[in-house]
């Protein structure tokens, strides 16, 4: 047993990945719903586990490397976790936790019987999938496991209750599809023009031959590519109604883990493989992503406030509030980096919260209308008290967790000297407020629409136990946001300078 | 130079733009699945055709073979045709199941239709 | 352990009692409020008594590095907390009795809010930096957002929207992006006597005056004024303690703190155009007066009267000289207790006589004589007429444009006070001496709510007596 | 000189046939093009010397695919007009970004370059050093299923979630009644020949023999799990098509294929399992053996194996889905 366990420590990396990757067909062979979900939450719980384990390690030593199948670096596939990985990883699990345990409490949406253990095969897929993008080094091996993530996410969007869940689906599919292969793409050229697919390795020979045009259609193949998978701006297209028509627990999941792991997957590539020098110095990438980010801070907003449902209101704001991590990766500084991370751990719990929030009052109310939310803050107090913390820290006031991010990103662009964008940044928290505050307006002061339904359902512990740890996390990060701004720091600090 | 020289790329780079234009152009789904195949065998060609070497044979070692080509991206698009085909076989359980519930598969005619909303009592 | 972050979650505990009790132990709410109320005020006096040991930030938590919740204790902010301490018990009980009588079901929500707006208030107060001001400030927004549509109406509604719209914009604009310039590019965010602008040029102290000036909208200098008459839909109670005491109050305490702590003095007289920029109050002090005299609403024309009257403030802020500056702290107590004495009357006149408009007022007063007789008062001290408090802060702010040298806005404060004179006494005018032909019997039937309007009546007329104590307070201030 | 015949005249044919598709309506029509597309590119990539691709191709994209689109499509998704030009805004954003990129391939290298970046780095070691340390001949294989048999995986389970995909988005049949026969509707008539029915049904077992080879054979010459599970499933699929769907259920019924499709992702994850408990890396095969290449030998031979399983399992199972789809 004691040679066994400093054993696994060295395996850690890898059984990050191949814990939910090898126990999700296990669940579909068992074919027991009961059994599969319960499976679920373990691996759940063994998965953040894991990534405590790797976050235990990573402060003895930087960057923990595995080699996969014995083959050294640039032959072989290889993981590297450096604090970078652990802070995504940390993010993800944590979302993928409580989601889960959400999940507990839904209906598995739109599905017959015996497809119901398939549900959870792909929610395990899916994250598992995520886990594989962030951990890996090589260029090729991020593609694999993101089409794996996809696939399952498309599955799991499509499972949803209304028609339109599959069309959703299926155009995300489409946009999916095109994005990945864009990343494929620029892989190849990459590969062409250095022979190498490890992305560290990559980095180095760019950085010995120089660039060329070939290079620079790499870059920007990438930045579409992956641009798609985060949902930036204007190419956004596919994220609100999938958000929308997914199951509750699907929106919750994707919500926290999907986008962020793209934008990981943009700073890891931005940074690691093209190299700063590169992307900021050769090429106006920060330009780029900082226009992009400012019209999609400020313009929006104005969507979601014309929206009629809710959850695709809270999608768009999804949209925007990815604009501001756009930003900070896009300024490309330490301090731009710190607050991006920040930004996106921050938008991970409060958007998990708001979305967990309201598939409690899809469930008691069958409606997701704006207009049919009149008076649904008297009925649902602890749902909607969420939603408004969550809306607050959308807006980014003082004492919740987006105002913390928000701060570091305004530090961040003063200290670029771009001290202008402040006013955008501003501006935008200002237009997120009118949606957000459309929506408590209607349902703290509006008559009610609907009739109350009648057993006045209770919250589960499933339900509201995710929901107080993601509020109660929220709050202290947002009072005291000293260590999760310290991992984020360092973090980005490992990132640009990896020697020290 | 050699005669091909850069001619399959421009080729991948010509069918890349026709299989964007059919994906973004066309309401019919299955004919957007077969464009995103277009697409992709693009970026296939590409791969492949950086892999060869003139005068070279297949990586499968042989004593009386001296040059082989690059074994490598052949790898790689292996993966990337299963996924390929992978995306379409979803995509195409997804169109089956959209026929099931709106009876057609041209966007157009499902968009057109009103969403469906919940009973409400007020 | 009495420190200044007590009084801060005296209020909140509070709130949590009130709530706890609930509509079904209204009894015990109701004691529990009050009680509250009087335990801050005995902290707020402790405090004031040992205020040298409390100078030092008291830090609760930081938040970022160089971004701390801490608190302490200084003269104005002192001042300030006290003021509002010493209304609030007062308050809670009008509240009670007002609430009771127009048979309100969502007390408790009320009550609870009202605490959190107190403790807010408190929390500006005692602020040791720009962050934790920030924090207070947008708390107490919000706070007051669902007091001011407290009626459910779609009138609340939409006052609401104005309310918050004007108060969220503006500080996030503006406020926000001043205390994000004052982060980067200042010494600190504390608050430190004689400024910490010290590296800031003048154009760049210039924008940020003007930032802060309009950015803190509570401080309702016009354009950005437009919230505090649409605020008047709330009940009596709130457009008393929070419009004229807490709410307005923080606005323009954070403008004095601002200026006389961020800025310093020596970095506001470096400001370009600095008597332009002095004139945006003056205009505001007269516009507003002149609106009030056209208002036959008496809650508005109360309102707009607070607008007037807390630009006095803001002027007195921004003529950055000593006198100038004891004048506004004074003028923030006077002001408070005329006020709300005010605010109170017309509650009681709105609840006994159901009357809101002052042409409607005729003859009430001896059916009224002890609210009629405190409005009159009042309106002397808002006045700034003996034997009330109102005339000392006036006399400092007089005497703060005198050493400026600035003729023309002393014209501004006199010309004002004599519009005032003609706007508030023609009230208890009318009702003491025109249509005195209809007997109406005796309506003050409520002691408590008429108790607090006569309390806070005689506290201004004690106020002429103790002015040289605050005074002597605020001038202990290293400038 | 022949090659570069061949590559051009190809080119050519992909060129007329995607241009073709672009402004074909006809859901048909598509199809049978996207086939000859195929078909035009696997040959294409057997002159570029990519014979595992070629293969594969063949096997996926005119094989799989045709089924697959051909189980979707219906005869009254046919246009009234099989034809028409795409919208001016789309060509004009094609060419734009097209001249865009094209700018882009300058600084490629030519085609056949021996001295291209690529050809350099890590191919040399796959080309040069493979023999001796995983002892197979075909070094796609070995680079397939060892260097960067982690990929392969991943491809794998790409694979298994697809299975999973269409498992969950079968419509449930308790919903709408079924419908009698299950023939395949856009060639009733063929399947019902009875000397086609008398021919395919004897060559499903040469299918079956050919998809073993080709699985075992992965090591020495083109081919592996991957082919070999199409081909297998495309010899029970046969089946299917001949006899019908409900028969061929009672032989491997869907519960079965379920499993297969899983088992298989787990025979390939435990070997790389088995690699840990012995003391090396997740996927070292070289632990399983006495010596390297044997344990590397044997590796290769059970995930394959577990590719093999899962890609032949989840065809069937796709080809049920689809079935259930039509009914």
């Amino acid at each position: 047993m004691d040679s066994l366990i400093p054993a696994l420590e060295n395996h850690l990396p890898i059984l990050q990945v191949i814990v939910p990757l090898l126990i999700a067909p296990f669940c579909m062979i068992l074919g027991s719903r009961r059994l599969a979900r319960g499976i679920m939450v373990l691996t759940a719980g063994i998965m953040l586990a894991i990534t405590l384990g790797l976050a235990s390690l990573t402060l003895q030593q930087p960057v923990i490397t595995y080699d996969l199948g014995g083959w050294a670096a640039p032959w072989g596939i290889e993981y590297r976790v450096d604090m970078l990985t652990v802070f995504i990883l940390f993010t993800i699990n944590l979302v993928h936790m409580l989601a889960s345990v959400f999940c507990l409490g839904r209906q598995d949406g739109n599905l017959g019987t015996a497809a119901r253990p398939a549900f959870y095969t792909a929610w395990l897929l899916c994250i598992a999938g995520l886990n594989g993008m962030v951990v890996t080094n090589d260029a090729f091996n991020v593609f694999v496991f993101l089409e794996i993530s996809s696939l399952a996410t498309y599955t799991l969007i499509s499972c949803g209750r209304e028609p339109l869940a599959l069309l959703s689906a299926f155009r995300y599919l489409v946009a999916g599809a095109v994005g990945a292969t864009f990343i494929l793409l620029s892989i190849g050229l990459l590969y062409m023009q250095t022979g190498t697919l490890n992305i560290s390795d990559l980095s180095r020979v760019i950085a010995e031959r120089g660039s060329d045009r070939t290079i620079i259609l790499a870059l920007a193949f990438f930045i579409i590519g992956v641009g798609v998978k985060c949902a930036v701006f204007p190419l956004h297209d596919w994220l609100p109604n999938a958000y929308r028509f997914a199951p509750d627990s699907v929106t919750v999941l994707l919500s926290g883990t999907a986008t962020k792991v793209a934008l990981y997957v943009l700073i890891r590539f931005l940074h690691d493989l093209f190299g700063a020098d590169f992307g900021f110095a050769e090429m106006p990438l920060d330009m780029v992503l900082v226009v992009t980010a400012i019209f999609g801070l400020l313009l929006v907003p104005f969507i979601a406030l014309r929206e009629s449902n809710l959850k695709r209101m809270f999608a768009w704001s999804s949209v925007a509030q990815v604009s501001y991590i756009v930003m900070g990766i896009g300024l490309g500084t330490r301090l731009g980096i710190e607050a991006a991370l920040l930004h996106l751990f921050n938008h991970a719990i409060v958007k998990t919260a708001i979305f967990m929030a309201v598939g409690i009052i899809i469930a008691r109310t069958g409606t997701a209308r704006i207009r049919h939310l009149g008076g649904m803050a008297h009925r649902h107090r602890f749902a909607s008290c969420i939603m408004l913390f969550g809306g607050l820290s959308l807006i980014g006031l003082p004492g919740t967790v987006g105002f913390v991010s928000k701060w570091v990103l305004v530090t961040a662009v003063v200290d670029k000297g771009w001290w202008w964008l402040a006013i955008p940044i501003l501006a935008g928290s200002l237009a997120s407020a009118a949606y957000v505050w459309r929506i408590v307006e209607i349902m703290w002061t509006k008559p009610a629409v609907l009739k109350p339904e009648a057993p006045a359902a209770r919250l589960h512990w499933v339900e509201w136990l995710p929901l107080s740890v993601l509020a109660g996390l929220a709050l202290w990060f947002g009072l005291n946001a000293s260590l999760i701004t310290g991992l984020a720091s360092s973090a980005a600090l490992g990132l640009l300078n990896p020697g020290g | 130079m050699s005669f091909p020289g850069l001619l399959n790329y421009w080729v991948a780079l010509i069918l890349l733009v026709c299989g964007l234009i059919i994906v973004m152009d066309s309401r019919n789904l299955v004919k957007k699945l077969v464009g995103l195949g277009i697409f992709q065998s693009a970026v296939f060609l590409v791969f492949i055709t950086l892999g060869k070497k003139s005068d070279g044979s297949a990586p499968i070692l042989d004593a009386s073979v001296s040059v082989y080509s690059n074994p490598l991206p052949h790898v790689l698009i292996l993966t990337a045709i299963v996924v390929g085909v992978a995306t379409t076989a979803v995509g195409l359980a997804l169109v089956a199941r959209i026929r099931r519930a709106y009876g057609t598969i041209d966007e157009d005619e499902i968009d057109d239709r009103p969403e469906v909303e919940p009973e409400i009592v007020p | 352990m009495i420190t200044p972050a007590t009084a801060v979650f005296i209020p909140f505990l509070g709130a949590i009692l009130v709530v706890a009790a609930g509509n079904r132990a209204s009894r015990l709410r109701n004691h529990s409020l009050v009680a509250t109320g009087c335990v801050n005020l005995a902290v707020l006096i402790v405090i004031a008594l040992d205020r040298g040991s409390h100078a030092e930030a008291q830090v609760l938590l930081e938040t970022l590095p160089g971004l701390r919740i801490a608190f302490h204790v200084e003269p104005l902010g002192l001042i300030f907390a006290l003021t509002a301490g010493l209304l609030w018990p007062v308050t809670s009980m009008y509240a009670i009795g007002y609430m009771e009588a127009c048979r309100d079901e969502h007390r408790t929500r009320f009550h609870a809010l009202f605490c959190v707006a107190v403790g807010s208030a408190m929390g500006v107060a005692f602020a040791e930096n720009l962050f934790t001001l920030f924090l207070f400030y947008e708390i107490l927004t919000f706070s007051t957002w669902p007091l001011v549509t407290h009626n459910r109406t779609p009138e609340a509604v939409s006052a609401g929207r104005v309310y918050l719209g004007v108060l969220l914009t503006t500080s996030v604009l503006m406020f926000l992006l001043a205390v994000v310039v004052v982060g980067n590019f200042g010494d600190t965010l504390s608050f430190r006597p004689g400024g910490v602008l010290g590296s800031l040029g003048p154009s760049a102290t210039t924008v940020l005056l003007l930032l802060f000036v309009f950015g803190i909208g509570k401080a309702a200098v016009m354009p950005f004024h437009r919230w505090l008459p649409n605020a008047m839909v709330a009940p009596a109670p709130v457009s008393a303690l929070l419009h004229a005491v807490a709410v307005v109050k923080a606005g323009v305490f954070s403008i004095l703190k601002i200026s006389v702590y961020t800025f310093g003095f020596d970095s506001l007289e470096s400001v370009l155009r600095h008597e332009l920029i002095m004139w945006i109050p003056a205009v505001t002090i007269l516009l507003a007066s002149t609106i009030a005299m056209k208002q036959d609403d008496i809650k508005a024309r109360l309102a707009y009267s607070t607008v007037s009257q807390l630009s006095y403030i803001v002027l007195g802020a921004l003529l950055a000289n000593q006198l100038a500056m004891v004048g506004s702290t004074l003028h923030i107590t006077m002001h408070a207790f005329g006020k709300i004495t005010l605010f109170f009357c017309a509650g009681a006149i709105m609840v006994f006589a159901n009357k809101k408009y002052v042409s409607e007022m005729n003859g009430l007063g001896r059916a009224m004589p002890w609210t009629f007789g405190a409005f009159l008062v009042a309106s002397l001290s808002i006045c700034g007429l003996p034997p009330t408090g109102g005339l000392w802060s006036k006399w400092y702010l007089a005497m703060g444009t005198l050493e400026r040298g600035q003729m023309g806005l002393l014209a501004v404060l006199m010309v004002s006070s004599l519009l005032n004179l003609y706007y508030l006494t023609a009230i208890p005018f009318r009702a003491f001496f025109l249509g005195g032909d209809v007997d109406r019997g005796f309506l003050e039937n409520r002691a408590s709510m008429v108790a607090a309007l006569v309390t806070t009546a005689a506290i201004s007329v004690l106020l002429f007596f103790f002015a040289s104590d605050l005074a002597g307070l605020v001038t202990e201030i290293k400038t | 000189m022949i090659n570069v015949v061949a590559d051009v005249g190809l080119l050519c044919l992909l060129l007329t046939v995607a241009l073709a598709i672009v402004c074909t309506r006809s859901p048909l029509s598509l199809v049978l093009l996207s086939g000859i597309y195929s078909i035009a590119l696997c040959t294409l990539f057997v002159i570029l010397d990519a014979v595992d691709v070629a293969f594969t191709e063949a096997a996926v994209g005119a094989g799989i695919s045709a089924i697959l689109f051909f189980a979707v499509i219906r005869p009254e998704d046919e246009p009234v007009t099989a034809f028409s030009w795409p919208s001016s805004r789309a060509i004009l954003l094609g060419l734009g970004v097209g001249v865009l990129l094209l700018a882009g391939t300058l600084d490629m290298p030519m085609y056949g370059d021996h001295l291209a970046p690529a050809h350099q780095h890590l191919a040399l070691r796959f080309l040069g050093q493979s023999f001796e340390e995983i002892g197979i001949p075909n070094v796609v294989t070995s680079v397939l299923a060892s260097y960067r048999g982690y990929d392969t995986l991943g491809e794998v389970v790409v694979i298994f979630t697809a299975g999973v995909a269409v498992l969950i988005l079968q419509p449930d049949n308790k919903k709408g009644p079924a419908k009698p026969g299950d023939r395949d509707r856009f060639a009733p008539e063929l399947m019902g020949n009875p000397v086609l029915k008398t021919v395919l049904l004897r060559m499903i077992p040469l299918v079956v023999l050919f998809g073993l080879y080709v699985q075992f054979h992965g090591d020495y010459g083109p081919g592996g799990g991957f082919q070999a599970g199409v081909i297998l499933g495309a010899g029970v699929i046969t089946y299917g098509l001949l006899s019908s769907a409900t028969r061929l259920k009672r032989i491997i019924s869907d519960k079965w294929v379920t499993l297969g499709m899983a088992l298989g992702v787990l025979v390939y994850g435990l070997v790389g399992v088995a690699g840990l408990f012995l003391g090396a890396n997740f996927l070292d095969y070289s632990v399983l053996g006495p010596t390297q290449t044997a344990g590397q030998h044997l590796g290769i031979l059970l995930i394959e194996l577990g590719v093999g399983l899962t890609v032949s399992c989840t065809m069937v199972s796709l080809y049920y889905c689809f079935k259930q789809g039509e009914s």
